[in-house]
């Protein structure tokens, strides 16, 4: 049957299915409605399901996370702490520290968007091995509980990097069920990461060849990259901490003959990238936002797409810088330097280049525009202060002050969490076929972006007159930029909350979003929201690269060309696919 | 195309040669995360041994390494009948390939005993790393008896190593503990790879018994068992050299070792 | 609230390296904030230029422009490498220490800074060290990984258990600053701090001798003759009668150095070393007015010429306030654990 | 759900090996095990280290070109292969290089 083929401004990647009328929609089954029972969601293999899985406990622990950091923010209103007793303090910023990147950060975007998203873009009906897709979601939540069993027995004073001895010899506290933690999220996060690469590589629809694949895919492509080969190092790592502690033998113990720093060598391995694997996925977020905001092509798509390849691979070799003082080898920190100076690079192109992609388009800020302009804006400082941190010279000032925290925290927050905001609000409709309120929604996104500017500004300044991290007493003279600080977190955490309840309360209230209530080009948009159970009623077929807002109706004059855009069409979608593969030229041409 | 169209394929793939390349990639995929984990512990591994070439010597030649010797040729022996495994999966024929199965777990089994009675003699050797002190008294030169405080597991590594008739002449019994430490944790986690391989075996087991492997396209899944396998006998390979072999050992030697693990003499 | 200089805006520069490294640090903000402003600019006017009108407003169709954007590569990249480029410089000036310069050590433990001098005077938590001289650092840690950084200098390096690791300094700018404890070490890792002052070489001279107060009511420099004299002085139970206490049996020798003393007799005599030194050898040769003759004498045998000169530095320290009291022993040795800072102790750092 | 249909990208050409073969690689192995060991238990000094690691190289590139059939493994997994091995050399070299210069200069 020949589909048919809506007027468009614009230019999906595939025929849209068409738009169901209010009656079909009522009898419509999708993905949600099939099956109310607790089981079904329990023992579900489908991908969206376990994405909503990974929504919901996400969400939780970045609660938990924002609660430990709200005591800290709290604590250090004055010099000399509060709140806090010294020890408790410790154990906030470590919980804040450790849950926010093993329960969070790591795990969102690719948990509940590659999940949802990735085989929607691709137009598959499913992960490559949706039962491991399952398992890594409940062997997250075994690591998880060792991280919340921990926190019940009292916690953990180590900080998040856990430096050998003080952790292994000098800390009474939890170390090992930490370790365990980190230990089987890590296996989680391998698990999912390997997922999307088969998926990737495999399960591809026709004419969805390397050329035309999403960026957030690439995105997502390049951080599983890095999950398979970082995570294992950091998992042997934490093992062989958790011997030390428990056995009381030398390790990295100097004085049992072990060194400390062997330690740091191999947890940075893991630990840099790691950082990476937080960025990449929120980068690949914006991308499509960004595009379809501004209905203009990405500017350079191949070099956006590489720049993460590129961050994926060059990201492993920078991991000595965050050991200048730590007593390295000087050619290392050399070396180390240097390639910290190229890995910035691709970041500079990617902003750069979406900084080029919203000039002359048509652009309208609905909530993820926001988050993602906020994302443009916070990523870009986080970006620049990086380089103070490269450099050897600055580091040595720099190095465990404020400045520290404030750079992370404009890219893991200004950049990660923006980006996973914009994420989460451009995909919300598709995911739940509702739409969110606007006013409140756009609010959100304002008074968390200016909260964050607030926050973490002033900590740029302590950091440069020399506090130092980690530190629940210090020097008066800090404390109005502390106090700035926290005034900053409290507006930050209304930005936060506030989706908690216009999110919800869509479900209920909200209006029925359509297939595709931003126009957008992707293939997930093609297809009713909420999604069928197997995403696509038929399999679609993609003519177009991704991004052809500027294009109306390229589909009709495809189809005017004479070329026959339907289910049967495969020898040309064939054709196409494999006259397209080699002239990508990309890693493994599947 | 050698995986014949019959046989069944999951709801999300289109066809069966897709099923059959992914599921490879899949293992494939996986293999990388293994070989980056025992990367990991190797690399801290290489930095002590080429801190203290002398001691970890010393470890190594208190290791027992006739039972490391016939356990190398028992898990080689294993990875070649899991190879034949796949071509008479691919054959369609049933009994050889439960035949072949159970071959592979009796060989991994026999490995797995083995190395159980190795960590059983290393205990009663006392060759296990702890941080217990015990009070000694020694005689100095005037023949006065000083109470010294020695760990235990220096003692028991020096009565072993002079067992061995091996040097001991600046050997630090601290970092011969921390060769130790290697020596339980590389094999331990190889050891877990193995019990691991051998339920996936069993389960595969289970599964011809079943008839599952009627369908001949479904080769494919004792194929990548065979992948992971290889890949714990790779490991092995490679931990034969650093652990055991790097000390000074002699067949001699090595045959009597065996000889006293099984009790025989 | 906050008087303006309770605020930290910009930190002072006390070393040369301190200058070196603001320089640097101002060169990266200029171009960073460059960079940053040329950004922010673009998307600013591009949100206002490019806001949507209607609906279906037409947009050109851009795919990139690969000059562009190797040129915006290329440019950054430039900026980037003469960070590195300069950054090394300076990272290497801070690891190539300065051969003969004399070597201050630091000891971290939890959670206190144990410093010995390069003439071995010792002190905790506070490090006196000459303007305008270059040291070298030595440090290394008792217990967990530990990171010495004195803002004042730019500069920072981890002591690590079971091994050193040393930087060096060239205070340039007298003045007392912070030290602060930079790698996290456990409970009390933010009163794990300390003061450096910085003196003019001649009061870090006379504080090397034990004769410089740097605090009121502070003992002698741990270490110094004048130190060692006041351990003799205590010994030898100087104090039983020269005590600060009101049925003293001989005069409290505070604040007595450089003035003239009345003997028996009316004789006048100056109050210096050779008195002093006199005076302990041969008590009976001029006793001082209005008290008995009852000290005994100290021959070499008892009290050999280092340890009177010892003694003789320790009398010539002595301010109002300091002499011991009658039963006073000598303390525990500064850096016994007991000495370490309480962790309850009140705002860590402050004001001077 | 659909039917099998063809699909764009995969053709699966992979064969079985003959049991000639897999004989011939397991005797190689053999051959090379017996050579590790006498390596092994012989005193050829320093470079006994390097030797031995050398002939497990082999040992376990033969072992996985034939048994683990790299031998008619398409780009890709040869490429996962790569980067295995890629990785892994990075994290020696890098964690190494500190090792040995660490002694010349550092902070």
């Amino acid at each position: 049957m020949a589909a048919a083929i809506p007027d468009l401004t614009y230019t999906p990647q595939s025929i849209p299915a068409p738009e169901p009328t209010e009656a079909q929609e009522e009898a419509r089954v999708n993905y949600l409605n099939y099956d109310y029972t607790l089981m079904s969601w329990l023992l579900t293999v489908d991908h969206k399901r376990i994405g909503l899985l990974y929504l919901i406990f996400a969400s939780i622990f970045f609660t938990m996370g924002a609660f430990a950091v709200s005591l800290v923010r709290l604590n250090l209103l004055s010099p000399t702490g509060a709140i806090l007793e010294l020890d408790q303090y410790n154990k906030a910023f470590t919980a804040h520290g450790t849950i926010m990147i093993f329960l969070f950060l790591i795990p969102v975007i690719p948990g509940v968007l590659g999940n949802f998203i990735v085989p929607m873009m691709i137009g598959a009906k499913d992960m490559a091995f949706p039962k491991l897709n399952l398992l890594s979601w409940y062997v997250w939540m075994a690591g998880a509980m060792f991280f919340l069993w921990q926190l019940a027995v009292g916690g953990l004073d180590t900080g998040w990097t856990f430096y050998p001895p003080y952790s292994s010899k000098y800390s009474h506290t939890n170390l090992t069920y930490a370790g365990l933690g980190i230990f089987i999220t890590g296996f989680s996060s391998i698990l999912t990461a390997l997922n999307i690469i088969v998926t990737v590589h495999k399960m591809r629809c026709p004419g969805m060849t390397w050329g035309r694949l999403p960026l957030f895919v690439w995105a997502m492509y390049a951080t599983s990259i890095i999950q398979i080969l970082a995570t294992p190092v950091l998992a042997v790592t934490v093992t062989l901490l958790a011997v030390e502690k428990t056995l009381g033998v030398g390790i990295f113990d100097p004085s049992l003959g072990g060194d400390p720093l062997l330690f740091q060598h191999m947890f940075w391995f893991y630990s840099h990238p790691a950082v990476y694997i937080m960025i990449l996925p929120g980068m690949g977020v914006i991308s499509e936002v960004i595009t379809c905001f501004s209905r203009k092509n990405i500017f350079g798509y191949k070099a956006v797409a590489w720049s993460s390849v590129g961050i994926a691979v060059v990201g492993f070799l920078v991991w000595g810088h965050h050991m200048f003082l730590a007593g390295q080898g000087l050619y290392l920190s050399l070396v180390f330097s240097l390639i910290t100076m190229l890995v910035a690079v691709p970041s500079a192109i990617k902003v750069f280049n979406w900084t080029a992609t919203i000039y002359k388009g048509s652009i309208s800020f609905e909530a993820p525009m926001i988050y993602a302009l906020g994302f443009l804006f916070l990523f870009t400082i986080g970006g620049l202060t990086g380089l103070h941190l490269a450099t050897a010279g600055t580091d040595i000032h720099l190095h465990d002050t404020y400045f520290v925290i404030a750079h992370f925290h404009f890219t893991m927050v200004g950049g990660m969490l923006m980006a996973w905001l914009a994420g989460l609000h451009y995909w919300w409709p598709k995911m739940t076929g509702r739409m969110y309120s606007d006013f409140w929604s756009r609010l959100a996104a304002v008074l968390a972006i200016s909260g964050f500017f607030l926050t973490f500004i002033p900590q740029f300044i302590a950091g440069y007159n020399g506090m130092p991290r980690r530190y629940p007493n210090y020097n008066e003279s800090y404390q109005l930029w502390n106090i700035m600080s926290t005034a900053g977190a409290s507006i930050q955490g209304i930005g936060y909350t506030l989706p908690l309840f216009y999110l919800i309360a869509s479900l209920f209230v909200g209006k029925r979003a359509g297939s595709n209530p931003w126009r957008a080009t992707g293939l997930e948009w093609q297809t009713p929201s909420p999604p069928p159970m197997h995403n696509f009623d038929s399999i679609p077929i993609v003519y177009f690269a991704p991004y052809e807002y500027s294009i109306p109706n390229g589909l009709r004059a495809l189809a005017a060309s004479g070329m026959v855009l339907t289910e049967s069409d495969h020898a040309a979608a064939n054709g196409h696919a494999h006259g397209t593969h080699g002239t990508q030229g990309v890693p493994s041409g599947s | 195309m050698a995986a014949s169209t019959t046989g069944p394929v999951a709801h999300h793939f289109d066809n069966l040669a897709q099923q059959q390349t992914t599921v490879r990639m899949g293992m494939w995929v996986f293999l990388v995360t293994e070989v980056l984990f025992f990367g990991g512990i190797m690399c801290a591994y290489t930095v002590y041994r080429i801190w203290f070439p002398r001691d970890f010597e010393a470890g190594s030649a208190a290791l027992n390494v006739g039972i490391a010797t016939v356990n190398t040729f028992l898990l080689l022996t294993s990875s070649l009948t899991i190879t034949l495994g796949i071509r008479a999966a691919y054959a369609g024929n049933q009994k050889a390939l439960k035949g072949w199965l159970l071959a592979t777990i009796v060989l991994g089994s026999v490995f797995l005993g083995l190395k159980a009675r190795e960590y059983h003699l290393d205990y009663q050797e006392g060759l296990m790393p702890t941080s217990k002190k015990v009070v000694v008294y020694e005689k100095d030169d005037e023949g006065q008896e000083h109470a010294i405080e020695r760990s235990v597991f220096a003692i028991n590594v020096e009565r072993v190593l002079h067992e061995e008739k091996f040097d001991t002449a600046g050997v630090n019994t601290q970092r011969v503990q921390l060769f130790f430490i290697f020596y339980y944790a590389m094999t331990g986690l190889h050891v877990l790879h193995m019990v691991i391989g051998l339920g996936l075996l069993t389960w595969q087991l289970i599964l011809a018994q079943r008839g599952f492997f009627q369908h001949t396209s479904r080769y494919v899944y004792i194929e990548v068992m065979s992948l992971y396998w290889h890949f714990v006998d790779l490991v092995w390979i490679f931990l034969l050299p650093l652990l055991y072999l790097a000390g000074s050992h002699t067949f001699e030697q090595a045959i009597h070792q065996f000889q006293h693990a099984l009790g025989m003499h | 609230m906050f008087a303006a200089q309770d605020i930290a805006l910009l930190p002072t520069a006390a070393s040369e390296f301190a200058k070196d490294s603001d320089l640097l640090f101002w060169y990266i903000n200029a171009v960073c904030t460059f960079g940053g402003a040329v950004v922010y600019l673009m998307i600013f006017a591009s949100c206002f230029a490019f806001a949507r009108r209607t609906p279906n407003d037409k947009t050109p169709r851009i795919l990139g422009s690969t000059k562009l954007e190797l040129a915006w590569s290329a440019v950054p990249m430039l900026f980037f490498l003469s960070f590195f480029v300069w950054g090394v410089k300076l990272y290497n000036d801070q690891v190539q220490v300065p051969p003969d310069a004399p070597e201050y050590f630091v000891a971290g433990k939890q959670w206190m800074w144990k410093v010995q001098h390069p003439d071995g005077q010792r002190e905790i938590n506070e490090l006196h060290v000459p303007v305008n001289t270059t040291m070298k650092i030595t440090g290394t840690s008792e217990d967990v990984i530990h990171d010495f950084g004195i803002p004042a200098f730019r500069s920072k390096f981890d002591v690590v258990p079971g091994r050193y690791t040393s930087t060096w300094y060239r205070p340039t700018k007298e003045g007392t600053y912070d030290i602060y404890c930079d790698q996290y070490c456990g409970q009390g890792h933010s009163q794990m701090i300390g003061k450096i002052h910085v003196l003019p070489q001649a009061d870090y001279l006379a504080w090397k001798e034990g004769t410089f107060k740097s605090k009121e009511g502070k003992y002698v420099t741990d270490g110094s003759p004048a130190w060692e004299g006041r351990k003799l002085f205590l010994k030898l139970q100087c104090n039983a009668c020269h005590n600060a206490e009101s049925q003293a049996r001989a005069p409290r020798l505070e604040g007595m150095f450089g003035t003239n003393r009345p003997l028996q007799g009316g004789r006048m005599v100056a109050f210096n070393e050779d008195y002093v030194r006199k005076s302990i050898r041969d008590p009976m040769a001029d006793v001082a007015d209005g008290w008995k003759p009852i000290m005994p004498a100290f021959p070499v045998s008892q009290v050999d010429e280092i340890e009177l000169r010892n003694l003789v530095t320790y009398i010539k320290s002595l301010k109002p306030g300091d002499l011991p009291t009658r039963t006073e022993k000598f303390p525990a040795p500064l850096g016994a654990p007991t000495a370490g800072p309480s962790l309850s102790a009140p705002t860590p750092g402050g004001k001077n | 759900m659909s039917e099998p249909k063809e699909t764009i990208f995969e053709t699966d050409e992979h064969t079985v090996p003959s049991t000639a073969s897999t004989m011939t690689t397991f005797a190689i192995l053999l051959a090379l095990t017996a050579v590790a060991l006498t390596v092994g238990f012989s005193n050829v000094g320093p470079w006994k280290a390097l030797v031995s690691l050398l002939v497990a190289c082999t040992q376990a590139g033969v072992l996985a070109y034939f048994f683990m059939d790299l031998r008619q493994a398409d780009k890709l997994t040869w490429l996962t292969v790569g980067a295995a091995i890629f990785w892994t050399g990075l994290l020696f070299l890098f964690t190494l290089t500190d090792y040995l210069t660490r002694h010349m200069a550092a902070i």
